[in-house]
């Protein structure tokens, strides 16, 4: 092809290749670098080889936090994409109350991690949160700082809390782009809600709720400060998640190398995640395509 | 002044858009690319306006190459199926935006706004916005930005295909009136025979990707280079008829036989195709040595002053435009009529080898 | 008769989502305009002493709002690089052939296929 | 099938329609008869697709009944008035194979399968899709996808009404043809009672045994497309249907005569003295240039060649017209005159027909 370039454009660039190497690329090598040597202190480090990646696939430590993560992340996407669809499909269409709706659904996204942990830290105690409060009144025995189911059911609720608007705002998104002609033509077929739902609003809904759940998905294996907030990683270690662990082992107990090992390995599983994801995506457009 | 398309093709991943094409449209001329959808028009309209590159040939414009050129640097407006507007300006200001834009005085903008919504009778909506007009009247606004522009290249995709039937009718009859004095080269694609017809100028006929032919429109509408071209300029389309030369003769149907006479005596035996157009077929007032054929009626539909009568003849589906209202009964044998006059041979590949006698008289 | 159960059920589910959203919120600002001896001193639904005490102190005491002033700090910063970054993109978009297609754009009124992509 | 009555039926998009200016719909009373072909023409914005939906129950009307051969359905759902409709943008699910497209209104119905099957390939036979009928919807042209939607919309046979909202607005101009002809064959084979909804008069009087023209709401007449042509009820009906349309101008009617500009004309039946704004009406087809001064004063404009026609483009006494002639007609270098032919000449009053006397109604 001889398009029109302009070769004066690469110039361009320039801040932005600067930009990504010192924030992203620098740490990225340090990482790695940390990943291959070990320390006795003093600043000396001498070369490790892969001796900290070895131990850490044996860890039963890392797999351990690993589970967790992945139980975490497949419960809260379980319950976050269909409530999120659920949700968009009862919200009004137009007028002053989906304005209003939307307004009040984007309140927790708005909202900093690290606050989200202290409401829910607040909300959920028995002396003087609503929730823990509440449920202590009907004799139901609550307490996330001792028991471990209510630990997680805290913290998978707070995530629901925080999260589920942001699936329902896609789904919406996906819900508006339908024109009427198909309820209408629905409805002279005769189809259930059912079949409205399967065949006309879930398929203009799959893009959109394939970027949802990537992102859910990345953000919630990522998952750091709320948990922390509320449990601080327990009871115990129950909602120790990956990168609470890999705190806790690197700035915690100063084990770098075996840290930057660890965080090398997560990047990887996130990564391949993406990819299949990003696959699967492209797959999809393709056969739209044909 | 010229614009000129040389061996220019466009090729989009595995699927040729425009295969090798050669094209020529003189300044102050109406050209019209006629074709079904996706026969290459917009693609080839891109490629004048050079919104696309084309993967071979050149594109010369007043003799100067403008191959790569970018857009911003040609003079061309471009007007498109959809109404398309700037939404939060109002009338006024969407028709003085490209002036704007080169930098004109007020006074000559306010002039020339003027001018182009007295043309398109916006006059009275100057003041408001375009989603407040009625569809007509924003591609009225589209066409008068387009007009301003004082473009060397208009391009016209379609421009009427969105609007209802007698409004298409109204503009249509407007813009031939309009772009006349304008002096520019006119672009205009349509999917529509008689839009064709009714804008005049040139005509080049598309079909996949192919310009089947170019030239003054009633010219390629008479005398068709090929079935192709024959086919794409004919609404209804042409009715098509196999022929076998045999000496003296043209054998069709079962048995039947036409005398070969005057230029199809010429022709050497063997298998040919006729046509003609529906239009010419006759269920009465018909002219000595009219050829008669024995049809079954399929379908009528009556417009108030004419019936169409679809027809089959041995397998062959025909349509007849017939005048006067008929009350036929459908599935009976119907005889209709043609004067030899009135048909087109081509060739088994589908060349013409011969016009129909009576486009020569006209 | 059923479209009207269909949009009560609806409110009914956008109505207890809401609540949902809204009491931890509601929580925090009840906490926040109540005097630490009611907090710590029993449960109850509103402030019994209204107070705005707390407020007072985030605004009055450097060691709470530098917090906030750091924060705008690090956002301005961040904008000021994302502008800069942006310019880059710009760049980037061009290297790729982009650059002719967004301007050409603007100057031949080709947002036809914007349109219909959207 | 069944007989659609509408009874003093009229709709407004407004909560309370003051004037008359604020009805979508005007008042409407009118029986559409079983197993006729009817189109509703007009131009956007005339309330034909409000009409329309008011009788697939997508809309409530604001006052007046609806009856399905005598029963009330003013205020049943779509699903139990039992009808199909096509929408002008094709409306197919995509995630489902055109065979699942053609059977889902049927499925939905609780069919049983052989029946189905065989329905289904019949269809697919009707719009020529059999060869594609394993493939998934997704992906295919905006034609072949409203073929499917058509299609859709024949597959139930016991159907009380076909209603088509400009089905063939996205289809080439020869696909149109053919889908066209496609529908006409259906009704003459089913008989279904089929309301078609189009501003292309082309498509409403080859496809309607009988034509409703709509105007600002109203229904101005509902005609065969021979009445429509002849004897248009309304100069709009005159100018909508015909191309180009009907040509109109000023005059003084008295009895058998009408004076135009001072020239006397011949009507050719007696229309006593009719009040109001009085104007004749004549279509291009009926009008002949002359050169021997009889008729009135005309002057050649333009000459469009159609191919099977031309139009000539005429200003008669400072008024723009247009006649029809023969495809290869010459026009004489000294034409000045253009000639009207009496009997097919219409009278209007206030822009509608006047009657002349010994007419049947």
């Amino acid at each position: 092809m001889n398009k029109t370039v302009n070769q004066k454009a690469w110039f361009l660039i320039l801040p932005v290749l600067a930009l990504v190497a010192f924030s992203a690329v620098i740490p990225l090598m340090t990482v790695v670098n940390y990943s291959v040597q070990d320390t006795f202190g003093n600043n000396k480090f001498f070369w490790a080889g892969l001796e900290w990646f070895d131990e850490m696939l044996h860890s039963q430590r890392m797999w351990d936090a690993l589970g967790r993560q992945l139980i975490f992340s497949a419960i809260i996407l379980a319950i976050e994409v269909p409530l999120g669809i659920f949700v968009a499909l009862n919200m009004p269409k137009k007028g002053f109350w989906a304005s209003f709706c939307l307004v009040l659904m984007s309140l927790p996204l708005l909202i900093p991690w690290n606050v989200v942990g202290t409401i829910w830290q607040i909300f959920g105690r028995v002396d003087i949160g609503l929730l823990g409060y509440f449920l202590a009144k009907i004799g139901v025995d609550y307490n996330y700082t001792q028991n471990i189911l209510d630990a997680w059911i805290t913290v998978i609720v707070m995530d629901v809390w925080h999260w589920t608007s942001l699936v329902a705002l896609l789904a919406y998104a996906g819900l508006q782009s339908i024109p009427d002609a198909y309820y209408q033509a629905a409805k002279i077929d005769q189809a259930s809600r059912w079949a409205v739902f399967r065949y006309i609003e879930l398929p203009k809904m799959a893009g959109v709720l394939m970027i949802a759940i990537l992102l859910r998905f990345m953000d919630s294996f990522m998952i750091y400060t709320e948990p922390f907030v509320v449990t601080g990683g327990g009871p115990g270690n129950a909602t120790t998640f990956l990168s609470i662990d890999l705190v806790k082992m690197a700035i915690g107990q100063f084990d770098l190398g075996p840290a930057a090992a660890f965080s090398l390995m997560y990047n990887l599983i996130v990564l391949s995640i993406c990819w299949v994801f990003y696959t699967v995506m492209t797959q999809m457009d393709k056969r739209d395509g044909v | 002044m010229s614009l000129i398309l040389q061996g220019v093709s466009k090729v989009i991943g595995a699927r040729t858009h425009i295969y090798k094409s050669d094209l020529e449209l003189q300044n102050g001329t109406m050209n019209v690319l006629l074709g079904p959808t996706s026969s290459g028009k917009t693609s080839l309209m891109r490629l004048m306006a050079g919104l696309d590159v084309p993967n071979t040939g050149r594109i010369f414009w007043d003799g100067k190459d403008v191959t790569g050129m970018r857009v911003q640097d040609r003079r061309i407006a471009m007007v498109y199926q959809q109404f398309i507007n700037y939404p939060s300006m109002t009338v006024y200001d969407n028709i003085a935006s490209p002036m704007r834009l080169m930098g004109k005085t007020a006074a000559e903008i306010d002039a020339a706004v003027k001018k182009a919504a007295d043309l398109m009778k916006l006059g009275p909506f100057l003041t408001r916005k375009p989603l407040e007009l009625s569809g007509g009247q924003q591609q009225r606004c589209a066409l008068a930005r387009a007009l301003v522009k004082d473009a060397g290249l208009v391009l016209l995709d379609e421009p009427l295909a969105n609007l209802d039937y007698k409004l298409r009718e109204e503009l249509r009859a407007e813009i031939p009136k309009i772009f006349e004095e304008a002096g520019s080269i006119f672009v205009y694609a349509t999917t529509e025979p008689e839009e064709a017809l009714l804008l005049g100028g040139n005509t080049a006929t598309l079909w996949q990707g192919r310009i089947t032919q170019f030239g003054p429109t009633p010219e390629v509408y008479r005398f068709p280079v090929d079935a192709t071209t024959a086919r794409v300029f004919s609404d209804p389309p042409m009715n098509f008829l196999k022929l076998v030369k045999s000496g003296d003769d043209l054998l069709f149907g079962n048995g039947q036989t036409m005398p070969a006479a005057g230029d199809w005596s010429k022709l050497p035996d063997g298998p040919y195709q006729a046509g003609f157009r529906p239009n010419h077929l006759e269920l009465s007032s018909y002219g000595a040595g009219a050829i008669e054929f024995e049809t079954k009626l399929t379908v009528t539909e009556i417009t108030g002053s004419e019936t169409y009568v679809h027809l089959d003849y041995h397998g062959e589906r025909w349509v007849g435009l017939v005048h006067g209202v008929q009350k036929l009964v459908l599935g009976r044998v119907l005889p209709v009529y043609l004067d030899p006059a009135h048909i087109y041979i081509f060739e088994k590949g589908g060349a013409l080898v011969s016009a129909a006698s009576y486009a020569k008289a006209t | 008769m059923r479209k009207r159960f269909g949009i009560n059920g609806s409110t009914l589910v956008m109505g207890l989502y809401l609540l949902f959203l809204l009491l931890p919120i509601y929580w925090l600002l009840n906490m926040s305009l109540k005097t630490n001896q009611e907090i710590l001193g029993g449960f109850s639904l509103f402030p019994q002493d209204l107070t705005l005490a707390n407020y007072a102190v985030i605004l009055t005491d450097p060691s709470w709002y530098m917090g906030y002033v750091n924060s705008m700090i690090y956002v301005v910063e961040l904008l000021s690089s994302l502008v800069f970054e942006g310019f880059g993109s710009c760049g980037d978009l061009a290297c790729l052939g982009g650059f002719d297609a967004v301007f050409e754009r603007d100057a031949s009124d080709d947002f036809g296929e914007v349109i219909k992509a959207a | 099938m069944a007989k659609i009555t509408l009874d003093n039926l009229a709709h407004s998009y407004l909560k309370s329609p003051k004037s008359e200016d604020d009805y979508a719909l005007k008042e409407l009373n009118h029986d559409w008869v079983d197993g006729e072909a009817y189109a509703l023409l007009g131009s956007s914005g005339c309330g034909k697709s409000t009409l329309l939906n008011i009788i697939s129950g997508l809309l409530q009307p604001s006052q007046g009944r609806i009856l399905f051969d005598g029963k009330d359905v003013t205020n049943a759902p779509t699903a139990e008035r039992n009808i199909a409709q096509v929408f002008q943008f094709p409306v197919v699910y995509d995630t489902m194979t055109v065979r699942e497209n053609l059977a889902f209104p049927l499925r939905n119905r609780g069919a049983d399968a052989s029946y189905i099957e065989a329905r289904v390939n019949q269809i697919a036979a009707m719009i020529g899709m059999e060869a594609e009928l394993g493939r998934k919807a997704r992906g295919l042209t905006a034609d072949a996808k409203q073929k499917i939607s058509l299609g859709r919309g024949m597959v139930r046979e016991d159907v009380n009404a076909l209603l088509f909202d400009e089905p063939l607005t996205v289809i080439d101009p020869h696909m149109k043809w053919e889908l066209r002809t496609q529908l006409k064959s259906l009704h003459h084979e089913f008989g279904h009672t089929m309301i078609y909804v189009t501003h292309d008069q082309t498509e409403a009087l080859t496809f309607a045994d009988k034509v409703v023209v709509m105007f600002d709401g109203r229904v101005v007449q509902i005609g065969t497309p021979q009445e429509l042509f002849e004897r248009p009820a309304h100069t709009f009906v005159g100018y909508f249907i015909g191309s180009p349309g009907m040509n109109v101008m000023d005059a003084e009617v008295s009895g058998r005569t009408a004076k135009v500009g001072g020239v006397t004309v011949d009507l050719g039946a007696d229309y006593a003295m009719p009040k109001g704004r009085v104007q004749l009406g004549i279509r291009p087809e009926f009008m002949q240039l002359s050169n021997d001064r009889s008729g009135l004063p005309a002057r050649v404009r333009r000459v469009e060649d159609v191919g099977r026609h031309k139009i000539v483009r005429l200003e008669v006494m400072g008024q723009e017209m247009a006649i029809i002639m023969a495809e290869g007609s010459e026009i004489a270098a000294d034409t000045d005159h253009v000639q009207l032919k009496a009997d097919a000449i219409n009278v209007y009053a206030d822009d509608w027909r006047v009657a002349p006397k010994g007419e049947s109604a």
